[in-house]
């Protein structure tokens, strides 16, 4: 075991991937010598050079689309969109083709391909570099769509996703980038979750808090603070958007009863909405209040020194929890 | 160029006569009168043969056209993209390539997959509904169909790419086609960013059909689409695309350089879309008849006829021959096309990932269980397996 | 009165609008001589002008980019993008342009562009052109999203979207263009219904099922197929789909305790999970199932012979409301 | 170009040293040394006086960019982008505009917005994150700061195809900032497309800085990025960024041309970005000292100063009153950036849309109504209206 950031979780699970499969790449903007904005891909490209670490004109749509190419040739492309919002330029290759190419060919075709998107706020950025689009891509049938919220995941989930033959949208919480965990580096993928599956991460009993990505390290601290106050929060970090990992948060909401979502994207037809109105159809008798959302407002991301207001933190988690209660 | 107040400039060439005349420096090895004229930098290395089997594949794939049209107004298929008047650049194209080469087309490279090796009756399929588009990409080194305009030409290069990654450049080379409304196109162009960037052996056709279904060439470029690829750092040329042997020898020498490490080419093949943008469509809301009539002088098949007519290279026989085989490939492609079946409902589910997840097993199974509550098991069977 | 069909409505609308505002301009591919693929703005070129009535490029993300320039400059575009799936090209500047300006400029300035997207299914059309991606921009705040579902909506809605000075974008029921109905062409905007409002297409007392654009006909044929059963159905077509006309839907469900949400997208993450969330919320105790959903499945849009098993038709519908009845 | 197996191209020129080298034909009308040259093309219609205001706007934006650069060090700014050494490129188009002309800025343009009369102050409010831009357009014609890379050369062609239609081609133009790398962007290629179509009035004044972050020019093009112009159809020329007076000369024809019909061109001002990318970056990772200390040798400050000390044009005194006012400016900036208020926080739901929605106005009610729950009113006041 080893302490490390979140982003040396990420660099450590590519090496191994770089290192088990001479098919992987990695693609993207400024990811060679100066090893990605966020130094995740730092040392990669001196160490698998430039043919396998590519620093690639700047273009989205051309990163996904060559990667496609590069896969349909037997590669194991992994791309690097610089932040969340810079991946719109690359949505039509994401969507029409990307997501599609195996339904359109009737299984022949696998592309094997993983967008790696740093997402979310906190970091006092300007307009584009706090966005959390991961619903649009959950939305989108043909994808899979996950986020690590820790160092330890992050290094198991990247290789999980680089292994898996569908294309994988795999998000980042930016702001934890630095958060220190444990991390096995050792140890292979055999025993690990896979990456489709939630993880209850504080068990509970009271009401069951759904988070993921950057949310979870609140979510915990939410639960902390409540267990002072005598309030048992079960935390679910869901690690995969989409697929949903149902059986995992109905087994908790109906124990618990209750069930508070939370994200930072807007709640206003967020994946919220969908486990929201999932959880209500799998558990109506057991729900003693409705799902509630704790996200963010029907509002573009505010200028940064206004975004402790627009993010979830724990008062607001805490709010919406006491409000299940009170139903 | 001044410009009425109000009004924008497009309008000043919105109502001209679509320029038909060929620009000088066209490369051009066959008339359309069918003289063979040659060119210093295009030596031809066709026997006859070579060149009347040019002319069986240009008759083949318009009689299949032909047929797909027909069909669809028998209401067999939902739509079809007819390729016709562009057969000598995608016969003279894709006969060019070498097996290993590979081949990225839009969903009118009809004559081309002809040359792959696909069974029309696979394209079919796609204009029927039945399929996505169904064949083994790798098998024939022809991937699928692109429908959104554009996409494939970053497919394309990114397949060049893992060639030199392979260590194939030299055994191996790609060829994307695209048309002209194609080129304004944002991924078009990054594709041309990258190209040269990386020198990915990649071959650019452009069928330049004069046409992006109602929109002239004028409303995309104000000069020759060949002239594009010079200000990315690549060469660019262009053919007549009605002359199956200047189509043939220009796409032979790109590739070549391609794979020897020159990096891209692109290529303009100039000709004309002879029939509607496809069976929905209805040219005559937005252009000339008399535009047609030009183009018929330059047909792709007739100039072939011609030379092989004329110099005595092919007798009536010979042209018999074709004909009936022409014939026979349009009675089989429409039986098949008569008698093929819907896939059956739950086979929509497969194919989404490589294995179905959680959710849309459930999908799945409820909406069996949903059609069962109807159908009793003689209304046909519900999943592939069962339909074997 | 007059009777015509839905394209002829929006045409209808779309030359008012010229007419009304030297400002208002059409552009589009193949918008000018053809008059757009489906018609919709057959003539207008010849009557108002190459200037005003602007074949463009082929280029989605041009389309709207100029638009947003045109704008700046105080013209009022309204942009035909000729199929849903090829809206993915222009997304970046619909979503990080268009839907933010306003925002970013603290109010200074206003885009008021409206984008026509002919969305959905049922016509046996090839890849692509069946999609319905009304989820991905209701989930993007700074856009009015909506959906028009008759010829008369068509007529107004489209003329009340161009006179927004938000930006619309516009979804048009493609497989309803040629259906017919009683348009008042003569009449103002003034009493009419405005946009952001639903509306009680049939009035019902058991169950309230909501529906907007091609699958409002459906909603109908079940609500009469269903009364002959003796059962009430109430169907609202939402037409806002963002923002939503929460007090319409929320009275309707209080009053009849039961919701079913139907669309061609697929559910998981669609516009149905956002109701069945905000339902489920605001009439918790009033609810006497969970809020189903029928919509698409959780796979890229198939083929077009499997298209029927793919929609929404009536007898799923009705299913659905069956099962909020035996819940 | 020959190629290792398995070892991609762009790897043989990975390691190469940027070449720094102007090219021939790049036009300069002042030498770094200070020696003025002239063209044959470009005349030079302006006084001393007029050279001296431009070193004096010169020596302003560089200083109110050093000033910034503290304040993000001192954690009064999130992050900041510097302009050092793009002064020249920046005040000589940005001099070169009309009154009526309309500017379309990346994140970087600070001399251009000194030059539209733009309190520096502003600019610094987005750099806080004190607000997204929140100037006046119209009024300064200058549209707000855009992010995305390459997405304001579409809004800049759009504006230029209203001036058509507003009938006032002779009067105004527009003129629209990207950088090397932007040209990569499929936007940017699908505003040189629809540009030279619609002839509109737009200049592309393209600073080529050598780098995008950490990837120098090569990564975008292998050939002088001024030629992509032809090839859609439009003139491109290159000109070096380093001097004011030629990038006034160049800019202020094109927006002439661009007035009197003849449509679009690309400029491509040949300049080095001397400082990090932003304040965030790291250029020691990926770059040569060396490179920057030649690029130093040009400095578009040192040379005006030089033409104007070395013949007698400006004394001691004129440098030093300029001193005095950069002084004072930079303390203003600073000043007002240290006091600067953060926005009260229900200001985030403000301009949203025309009017509220009601679902927006409900969730800042909910929102208000949270706040109050924990906060005394004298926690200070939650709304704008409050605040004043
Ligand atoms: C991104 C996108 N936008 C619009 C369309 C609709 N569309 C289909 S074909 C076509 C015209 C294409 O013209 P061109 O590239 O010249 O090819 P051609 O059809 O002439 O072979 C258009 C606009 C599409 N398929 N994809
Ligand atoms: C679409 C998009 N992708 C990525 C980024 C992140 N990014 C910001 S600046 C930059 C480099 C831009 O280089 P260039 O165009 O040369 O302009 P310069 O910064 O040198 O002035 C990148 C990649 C972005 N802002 N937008
Ligand atoms: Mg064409
Ligand atoms: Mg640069």
């Amino acid at each position: 075991m080893t302490k490390l950031t979140l982003s040396r979780g990420l660099n450590e699970g590519l090496r191994k991937a770089l290192e088990n499969d001479p098919k992987v790449l990695i693609m993207g903007e400024d990811v060679g010598k100066l090893g990605g904005v966020f130094r995740v891909t730092d040392g990669l490209q001196k160490d698998f050079g430039e043919a396998r670490v590519i620093d690639t004109p700047l273009a989205e749509s051309g990163i996904v689309g060559t990667a496609i190419g590069l896969a349909l040739r037997g590669y194991r492309p992994v791309c690097e969109i610089q932040f969340d919002g810079f991946v719109f330029p690359a949505f039509d290759q994401i969507v029409s083709q990307l997501a599609k190419m195996r339904y359109r060919s009737r299984g022949q075709v696998s592309l094997p391909i993983v967008i790696r998107i740093p997402f979310g706020g906190g970091i006092g950025a300007v307009e584009h570099h706090s966005e959390s689009p991961e619903a649009l891509f959950a939305h989108t049938p043909g994808l899979r769509v996950v986020a690590c919220s820790d160092a330890a995941d992050a290094f198991t989930m990247i290789q999980q996703s680089v292994s898996s033959d569908d294309p994988v949208i795999f998000f980042e919480p930016k702001r934890r980038y630095w958060d220190k965990a444990e991390v096995d580096t050792a140890g292979g993928l055999a025993g690990a979750l896979p990456f489709d599956r939630a993880r209850v991460a504080v068990e509970g009993t009271d009401v069951t808090l759904l988070c993921y990505g950057p949310l979870v390290r609140t979510a915990l601290e939410a639960a902390a603070a409540a267990r002072a106050d005598g309030r048992s929060i079960e935390v679910i970090d869901l690690r995969s958007l989409s697929p949903l990992d149902t059986g995992t948060i109905t087994a908790s909401v109906r124990k618990t009863g209750r069930c508070v979502v939370t994200h930072e994207a807007p709640v206003y037809a967020g994946l919220g909405a969908e486990i929201a109105a999932r959880v209500t159809e799998q558990c109506f008798y057991h729900l003693e209040a409705p799902v509630l959302r704790v996200g963010g407002f029907s509002i573009p991301y505010p200028p940064s020194r206004l975004e402790d207001h627009y993010l979830p933190d724990l008062d607001r988690i805490l709010d919406a929890v006491d409000r299940t209660f009170g139903w | 160029m001044t410009v009425e107040p109000g009004i924008a400039p497009a309008a000043a060439t919105a109502n001209r006569e679509p320029s038909s005349q060929p620009e000088e420096g066209l490369i051009q090895l066959l008339t359309p009168e069918g003289e063979l004229i040659g060119h210093p930098d295009y030596p031809l290395d066709l026997t006859t043969d070579d060149i009347k089997d040019l002319y069986r594949d240009l008759v083949l794939v318009r009689r299949i056209d032909t047929e797909a049209i027909a069909l669809q107004r028998q209401g067999e298929l939902g739509i079809w993209a007819s390729l016709l008047g562009q057969e000598a650049a995608q016969i003279g194209s894709g006969r060019a390539l070498a097996p290993d080469d590979m081949v990225f087309p839009t969903y009118r490279e009809h004559g081309v997959a002809w040359c792959r090796g696909i069974d029309p009756v696979k394209l079919l399929e796609l204009y029927r509904g039945v399929s996505h588009g169904g064949w083994a990409p790798e098998e024939h080194k022809f991937s699928l169909y692109t429908i959104v305009i554009g996409a494939q030409t970053l497919h394309a290069t990114g397949y060049a790419m893992g060639i030199q990654r392979d260590g194939r450049e030299t055994s191996e080379a790609v060829i994307v086609y695209f048309g002209d409304g194609a080129t304004s196109q944002g991924d078009v162009n990054e594709a041309f960013v990258w190209a040269p960037v990386f020198n990915a052996p990649v071959v650019f056709f452009c069928q330049n059909n004069q046409w992006a279904i109602s929109e002239p060439m004028e409303k995309q470029s104000r000069v020759p689409l060949y002239q594009r690829a010079r200000g990315f750092g690549f060469p660019g040329l262009r053919v007549d695309g009605n002359d199956v042997l200047a189509c043939y020898a220009v796409t032979k020498k790109a590739m070549q350089a391609a794979r020897e490490g020159q990096g891209p080419t692109l290529i303009e093949a100039y000709t004309y879309r002879m029939g509607a943008h496809t069976t929905t469509d209805d040219p005559t809301r937005y252009r000339l008849a008399s535009e047609l009539e030009m183009w018929k002088l330059r047909d792709p098949i007739e100039r072939v006829r011609a030379y092989l007519a004329r110099g005595g290279l092919a007798g009536p026989e010979f042209f018999a021959e074709v004909e009936a085989e022409a014939k026979q490939t349009g009675a089989r492609v429409r039986e098949a096309c008569r008698t093929m079946a819907d896939p059956p409902p739950l086979a929509m589910f497969d194919h989404v990932h490589a294995e179905p997840t959680a959710i849309l097993r459930q999908e799945r199974e409820q909406y069996a269980a949903y059609l069962e509550s109807f159908e009793g098991p003689e209304n046909g069977p519900a999943n592939e397996e069962a339909a074997r």
